[in-house]
């Protein structure tokens, strides 16, 4: 570790209404990895979008390489050696990888734009990442964690000299995410800055060198990676110690009748001959890297996308489920990875959203009993805790979280049985998760049958009553949960890899 | 994964084959079509839809549209035909003066888009209203008539095509055209502004965020869309020399549909120049063609309607075939 | 000498029509007269038509002193063509004549019915208007509001083209062409320009026909003058004629038709979808481009414009029958003159629009004064690169 | 101004119609003062003749403009059922209420087409409009035979339906628009239809996903929209008598405009029909006024397109505020 080459002292920066950042320190090393955690709002990404000029600072100083800066736009900041790799990925899929690499700075002889040359750089600037990609590929044709690469090599094509990495992990295979860290460790190496934002705990113990926490836009404090446990940052995120034991054995009894049975899905390249079955009260965890075929497999059964074949069973009967529509008519809701896009309907109110999947249980005749709508939404409001001024509130205004609830409220009253649960917790910080993981526990013992697709070792851990294992589009193992270790299920899921 | 790139092509080269196998068509049925005065007729009537669907082959790239060139090149050519013929101009400040408005309008969409956040459809649209009311205004209301090809300002003219002695008629315009074209299909491949109007089509945010100065670079896709307006505005007035006031609406539904047809995606982000060149000559076809079978006019805005929607639904079934593989 | 004789007349007939009345279809004896003889009258020619013109533009004079400051209201179809220039500077140099104001609006094309009728009702519903003067582009959307006109008093003059089912007593006067006439005029001459053609062709020959659209009365009439006329002429040398194209001019054509493929003389009728130079020329070159063509007309400005343009590719047009096509337009303007001059164009009928505009004012003026009107009806006149010059033409060829 | 905004009245009413209330009142005056004689009935019956059919127009390309969709064929659709129904009128004679049915259904039919192109081959709505534009107005021409149809007169025995317009001077259509506004208003804010229709114009995958049947409901908002373009032919004709064949897209413009000024967004999942019947108001009273202080039509296209995009300025303004 080096001397420092970035510090952030007494930023401050208010918006309309909201104090985003309240006099906040950061600094970062030469060859450091500096974890920036907090949870979700704490300001991390708008301590950064200030560093890169995206927002100006309202006051605080700035010194890079021992200069007092300010950058103007990302370009500026480019140009001096801080760059971000975002966490949406910012890739313009209809053009090539080289293109992508390059926007903003292209080669050129005279007005024409010199693709041959881009693309040698490119092939040079993998080369020295240790990838393999080609640099004429159109961009959309990649894997998600390929494209995450290109934003790197990207990021490293700027002579970066601090790089910020904002959940960079989050779309990433496990497998993925180890190349990733042998890339970061490579760069740490060169003598770079790393800022490294991200929620998962595991990974700042194994990557980063320091950890700074922040909390409701304040600075709380700076720790060495080495000397602190995990407990100790999550209490400096929420003030509080969160329970994160696993679960030893499944509360649901071996006679349980079978809810859900589904024989033989085909669905794509991504749903191979899928085969399970879901008991009452359980909680079936979906494990498997990312890309594993889980998100379609719940999609196929939902009847978002089309199936090709295949046979699904609710309570011993057979049922065809071509659409959303007849899913729901069978008692099945999904809660989609994608809150934003696939689950609210961001405009519209609390209680409209809760009504969404059983309007017709609200009408007066030809009108919506707007009456009923608010007691039922009120009703769910109060016995899952969603924070909300009342159930008139435009769910865009709500936390992540709430919004997750709000989806659930939806399914809840529609009364549905069986409950897909795609990523419940992504996005979401970690008090809310628990409230999460809770709510979903006492759906169990209520006797409803939940599919829980996660990507979070300890998630599936903590959460399941028994685990389903899918690689590649097949399900490659059905484990219980008095069985389950993290190296049982990882072996599982990446059985085909190798 | 090279595939992608071979169903672009072919899309191209599908809607060259339809322009193929339509002109054929009505050669075969219409001796009249065949003659040479006839596919230089079309040739004439295609280039100011020509250009316009050149320009607006690049706000449609950046995923918006342009809807005010069909009146504004009305609008243009009126003001540029008022200040020749009214205040006695000399022609090229007149046709300098019809560019340059197109260009001005082309700006002022660009700002209300780029730099004020407004949806291109509905900016667009305004500024359709706009035009179609400002040429009245300029031109007091009046119809105008260029100079005719013999009069002493009528040299503009034969920009597009030139008569010899014979009588056989050159389509310099033709000429013209391509090289336009290429030039164009060169800006878009090739240049920082076709590069980034790419991208901006393809996620706009990315490209703010990569430090493109993206409102200036989707400014000019309306810009570049007007300036064409302008020049389309020229051929226009070269090619009929009369133009009324109030006229030009669905002159912009002809040159976007053939962008269209030409395999630019409403969606933004794909397209080419030399696809919408391919795909305005479809429109243009059926237009002058269907007459030559004997179809009353009207005939062939049903057809040229269902063309459009063929067109598009082709290319909908062969995605969705893609996405099922 | 003989001119003169025929010419007086002449006006004397036309006044006589003025003051029988109304029945304006009565001015269909002029234009029967042969072609050369009809282009050189006019009833505005100073020098010897005085009795009908001077005696209208005196009365009003007199009344200047008497009226005082009247404001008129004179609602065009549009200002699409200069025809329409031309009338409104008609209008405007009699207001100025007569020291009254006027305000001249209209619609931004001829197809705009209800943006007119809204300028109507505007035009009614102003303060101090003592008269209306209009071009209806259509004859019955106007009805409504030429009822709440009578209602209100205020005098309605209409021009160009009329309106039969106007309520009793709102529409106290028309000037208007006779249409039908001015395209039968049109038939007369090109069928003289091609009589020999016709007489020694073996196969079939086309006649084309480009009308702007096929809704206002004036441009069907002159479409079907033009068919109905053509067809007598040649059915009297013995030729069949069969009517093909649009629809409405195939089947309200009074001619005798035979089948398409008996016929010696085809018309070919074509109407545009939108009246548009563009869409009229693509039709125009339709008809053009067929090897048999021999004769084309263009029933007004745009169309006989949009032949022109066609022409400008094709190069088919000349005053020559034997190797080109012989085209035939309605009204002037510079295009349609400038092709008349340069041999391209056979001739044209042009109607008397700065006439009319001026006619219609001092006809509003007139009521103002509170005396009686009648239905003054104006001709078509055809002319070619010969009479041009007239003075009995030059003052009605508008640029 | 916070303070105004949030006060419960204005809430309720929306800060938004409440500035575009006082815009056309404001409008109302200027026109009266600058003209003589603007004031009083005879120019209002002048201007909302036209502000009929417009509305209908508006009321329904709302409901389309609410789903995220558009659709501009609007204007050539409402000249195509006036023409084919005017011409089963006049040339066939059949009996005027068949006719009126015949006009609405022709609307629907299209609305249908259109829905069913957009919601169930996800064609861009932007084309479709163009499709089905060019296909009402050549269908239009081919079943009238390129000419125009001229509706019976009011004093005909078959013309009784122009009572719809006004009786004497009653504006009886004032009181049917403000009826089928009201109706418009209670489906899009108090029904499923409405509801379904909003939500997917705001996330239509987030709807789909909760099981509703988005494409039967996106189809239905092009199909309540033709039906009301339907009517609209019929007030169009009932004050303006005539109708010719080719033409109707310069009210696609206005329409839209109508809609969008009212604070119906672009985007989807926001639409205000109470708006939508103030901002055809303004539209037609500028109509008006613009002729009566003696401008040109050609400043009213001017002046409209510019208000539109201050508008919609405004709009975007407020929102990137809020986030």
């Amino acid at each position: 570790m080096g001397d420092v080459i970035l510090t952030m002292k007494d930023i401050d920066k208010s918006f309309p209404g909201v104090h985003a950042l309240d006099h906040v320190n950061f600094e970062v090393k030469r060859g450091e990895v500096h974890a920036l955690m907090g949870e979700n709002g704490a300001g991390k990404s708008t301590l950064m979008k200030v560093l890169t000029g995206i927002y100006t600072k309202d006051s605080g100083t700035i010194t890079y390489e021992g200069k007092e800066t300010e950058f103007h736009n990302t370009r500026e900041a480019q140009d001096a050696g801080v760059v971000i790799v975002h966490q949406e990925l910012n890739m313009l899929g209809h053009l090539t990888v080289a293109q992508n690499i390059f926007i903003g700075r292209e080669f050129k002889t005279g007005i024409r734009i010199d693709d041959k040359k881009m693309n040698d750089e490119a092939k040079k600037l993998f080369d020295r990442l240790h990838i393999d990609i080609d640099p004429t590929e159109t961009m959309s044709n990649l894997t998600v964690g390929k494209q995450q690469m290109c934003e790197i090599a990207k990021a490293i094509s700027h002579e970066a000299k601090v790089i910020i990495f904002d959940e960079p992990s989050a779309a990433l295979t496990e497998a993925e995410i180890e190349e990733l860290f042998k890339i970061i460790r490579d760069l740490r190496k060169q003598n770079l800055g790393i800022v490294y934002i991200s929620h998962r705990m595991d990974e700042i113990k194994v990557i980063t060198d320091r950890v700074t926490v922040m909390r409701d836009g304040t600075y709380v404090g700076t720790l060495i990676t080495n000397e602190c446990t995990k407990d100790d940052i999550i209490n400096m995120m929420v003030g509080r110690v969160i329970y994160e034991d696993p679960k030893t054995e499944s509360a649901v009894p071996e006679n349980a009748p079978v809810v859900l049975k589904v024989e033989h899905l085909h669905a794509g390249k991504m749903v191979q001959d899928v085969s399970f079955e879901l008991r009452k009260g359980e909680i079936l965890g979906f494990s498997g890297l990312m890309g594993a075929g889980r998100t379609e497999t719940a999609r196929a059964i939902f009847g978002a996308d089309p199936k090709e074949s295949g046979d699904i069973y609710i309570n011993g009967q057979k049922v065809t489920i071509n659409n959303p529509q007849d899913a729901v008519k069978c008692g099945i809701g999904y809660l989609s990875e994608d809150r934003k896009r696939y689950g609210i309907v961001v405009q519209k109110t609390v209680a409209e959203n809760s009504t969404m999947a059983c309007l017709e249980n609200y009408m007066s005749g030809l009108f919506i009993n707007k009456k009923a709508e608010k007691k039922v939404a009120e009703e769910y409001v109060e016995s899952l805790a969603t924070k909300t001024p009342s159930v008139e509130q435009l769910v865009v205004n709500l936390s992540g979280g709430n919004q997750q609830k709000v989806v659930i409220a939806k399914w809840l009253i529609n009364d549905c049985d069986i409950l897909i649960f795609d990523e419940p917790t992504r996005g979401i910080d970690v008090g809310a998760k628990n409230e999460i993981y809770k709510l979903m526990s006492r759906l169990a013992d209520e006797g409803k049958s939940i599919i829980m697709i996660s990507s979070e070792m300890t998630e599936i851990l903590r959460m399941s009553d028994r685990i389903v294992v899918m690689c590649e589009g097949r399900k490659t193992g059905e484990v219980k949960i008095e069985e389950a270790t993290q190296e049982v299920i990882m072996n599982l899921a990446t059985r085909d890899i190798n | 994964m090279k595939k992608k790139s071979s169903i672009f092509t072919s899309q191209k080269f599908i809607v060259l084959l339809v322009v193929i196998v339509l002109f054929t068509f009505f050669s075969i049925v219409s001796p009249n079509f065949r003659q040479y005065s006839t596919m230089m007729s079309i040739l004439n009537y295609s280039y100011y839809i020509v250009l316009m669907s050149i320009g607006v082959t690049f706000p449609l790239i950046t995923g918006g549209v342009d809807l005010s060139i069909g009146t504004g090149l009305i609008c243009y050519s009126l003001a540029g035909g008022y200040l020749i013929t009214q205040k006695g101009w000399p022609v090229a400040a007149g046709l300098l003066v019809t560019v340059l408005l197109g260009v001005a309008i082309g700006v002022f969409n660009g700002v209300l888009v780029a730099f004020m956040d407004l949806p291109p459809f509905l900016t667009t649209l305004c500024t359709c209203m706009i035009t179609r009311g400002l040429g009245s205004v300029f031109s007091k209301g009046l119809g105008i008539s260029w100079p005719a090809a013999n009069e002493a300002g009528g040299w503009f003219r034969s920009i597009f095509r030139i008569t010899t002695a014979n009588n056989t008629m050159i389509p310099i315009g033709f000429v013209l055209m391509v090289i336009i074209v290429a030039l164009m299909a060169f800006v878009l491949n090739h240049t920082r502004i076709g590069r980034y109007t790419i991208a901006i089509g393809s996620n706009k945010e990315a490209t703010r965020l990569s430090g493109v100065n993206v409102k200036f670079y989707h400014t000019m896709a309306y810009v570049i869309s007007g300036f064409f307006a302008g020049l389309a505005a020229v051929a226009y007035s070269a090619v009929f020399a009369t133009v009324q006031p109030g006229t030009g609406a669905g002159f912009e539904l002809e040159a976007i549909g053939g962008a269209i047809i030409g395999g630019v995606s409403a969606a933004g982000g794909v397209g080419s120049v030399e696809g919408s060149f391919i795909g305005v000559f479809v429109i243009c076809l059926l237009k002058t063609g269907l007459p030559f079978i004997g179809l009353q006019a009207n005939w062939q805005q049903i057809i040229t309607g269902l063309v459009l929607i063929g067109a598009v639904m082709v290319d909908i079934i062969k995605k969705k075939r893609v996405e099922v593989h | 000498m003989k001119k003169k004789v025929l010419t007086s007349l002449l006006c004397v007939a036309m006044a006589a029509t003025m003051v029988v009345g109304c029945g304006s279809k009565e001015a269909d004896t002029p234009t029967d007269t042969p072609a050369e003889g009809e282009g050189e009258e006019t009833p505005e020619e100073p020098a010897e038509g005085e009795e009908p013109a001077e005696g209208e533009d005196e009365e009003p004079a007199e009344g200047e002193t008497a009226g005082g400051d009247y404001h008129f209201e004179i609602i065009v179809k549009s200002y699409q063509s200069s025809y329409w220039q031309a009338a409104v500077k008609g209008v405007e140099q009699a207001a100025d004549e007569l020291g009254v104001t006027v305000e001249c609006t209209g619609p931004n094309n001829e197809s705009d019915i209800a943006d007119q009728v809204q300028m109507l009702n505007s035009a009614i519903n102003k303060d101090g208007v003592n008269g209306i003067g209009l071009a209806a582009c259509d004859q019955s959307a106007c009805l409504d509001a030429l009822q709440t006109a009578m209602d209100k008093g205020i005098p309605v003059v209409c021009f160009d083209s009329g309106i039969p089912d106007a309520p009793e007593g709102s529409v106290l006067s028309t000037v208007a062409t006779d249409n039908y006439g001015a395209g039968a005029t049109a038939a007369e001459n090109l069928y003289a320009g091609l009589k020999d053609k016709i007489a020694a062709a073996t196969a079939p020959v086309r006649i084309g026909e480009v009308n702007q659209e096929a809704t206002s009365e004036s441009i069907i009439n002159r479409g079907l003058g033009f068919i109905d006329k053509f067809a007598e002429l040649a059915k009297a040398d013995g030729k069949t004629v069969a009517v093909i194209g649009n629809e409405k001019y195939v089947n309200d054509t009074k001619a005798e038709t035979v089948a398409e493929a008996e016929a010696d003389i085809i018309i070919e009728v074509r109407v545009p979808a939108q009246t548009t130079v563009e869409l009229c020329s693509t039709e125009a070159s339709t008809i053009m481009g067929q090897a048999d063509t021999i004769g084309m007309f263009g029933s007004n400005q745009v169309a006989a414009e949009g032949i022109l343009t066609a022409n400008e590719m094709l190069n088919v047009l000349g005053s020559d029958p034997e190797t080109s096509i012989l085209a035939a337009g309605f009204d002037a303007g510079k295009v349609i003159k400038g092709a008349i001059t340069g041999g391209t164009m056979y001739g044209a009928v042009t109607q008397s629009p700065l006439a009319m505009g001026i006619t219609t004012v001092q006809t509003l003026y007139a009521i103002a004064n509170g005396e009686a009107v009648e239905d003054v009806p104006t001709e078509g006149y055809w002319y070619n690169a010969e009479n041009m010059e007239d003075d009995s033409i030059a003052p009605n060829l508008y640029d | 101004m916070e303070k105004i905004k949030q006060h419960p009245i204005v809430k309720k009413l929306g800060f938004n119609r409440i500035v575009l209330c006082a815009v056309l009142i404001l409008m109302y005056i200027l026109f009266s003062l600058t003209s003589k004689g603007f004031a009083g009935l005879p120019r209002i019956l002048s201007a909302l003749n036209y502000a009929y059919f417009l509305g209908f127009l508006s009321l329904g390309v709302t409901f389309v403009i609410a789903t995220g969709g558009i659709d501009f064929s609007i204007g050539p659709v409402m000249f195509c059922a006036a023409l084919v129904s005017g011409f089963c009128l006049t040339s066939h004679g059949m009996p005027v209420v068949l006719c009126l049915v015949i006009s609405i259904l022709v609307g629907f039919l299209f609305g249908c087409f259109n829905g069913y192109l957009v919601a169930y081959w996800t064609v861009p709505p932007f084309i479709v409009s163009m499709a089905s534009m060019n296909i009402a107005k050549g269908l239009a021409s081919v079943f009238t035979k390129t000419q125009s149809v001229s509706w019976p007169q009011a004093a005909e025995a078959a013309g009784w339906f122009r009572k719809i317009v006004k009786v004497g001077n009653f504006p009886v259509g004032l009181v049917i628009f403000i009826v089928a506004a009201v109706i418009c208003s209670l489906l899009l804010n108090n029904t499923r239809a409405g509801r379904y229709i909003l939500s997917l114009g705001s996330n239509k995958e987030a709807v789909r996903l909760s099981g509703v049947n988005v494409r039967k409901w996106e189809m239905l908002a092009y199909v309540i929209c033709g039906t009301l373009v339907g009517i609209a032919a019929i007030f169009y004709v009932a004050a303006y008598t005539t109708v010719q064949p080719g033409y109707g897209d310069q009210y696609n413009n206005e329409a839209i405009a109508g809609c969008v000024m009212g604070g119906t967004s672009m985007a989807g999942g926001l639409a205000s029909i109470g708006g939508t019947v103030i901002g055809v108001f303004i539209i037609s009273l500028l109509q008006e006024g613009i002729l009566a202080i003696g401008i040109n039509k050609n400043y009213q296209l001017v002046i409209t397109g510019l208000i539109v995009i201050v508008a919609v300025y405004a709009d975007v303004v407020a929102r990137r505020r809020k986030n």
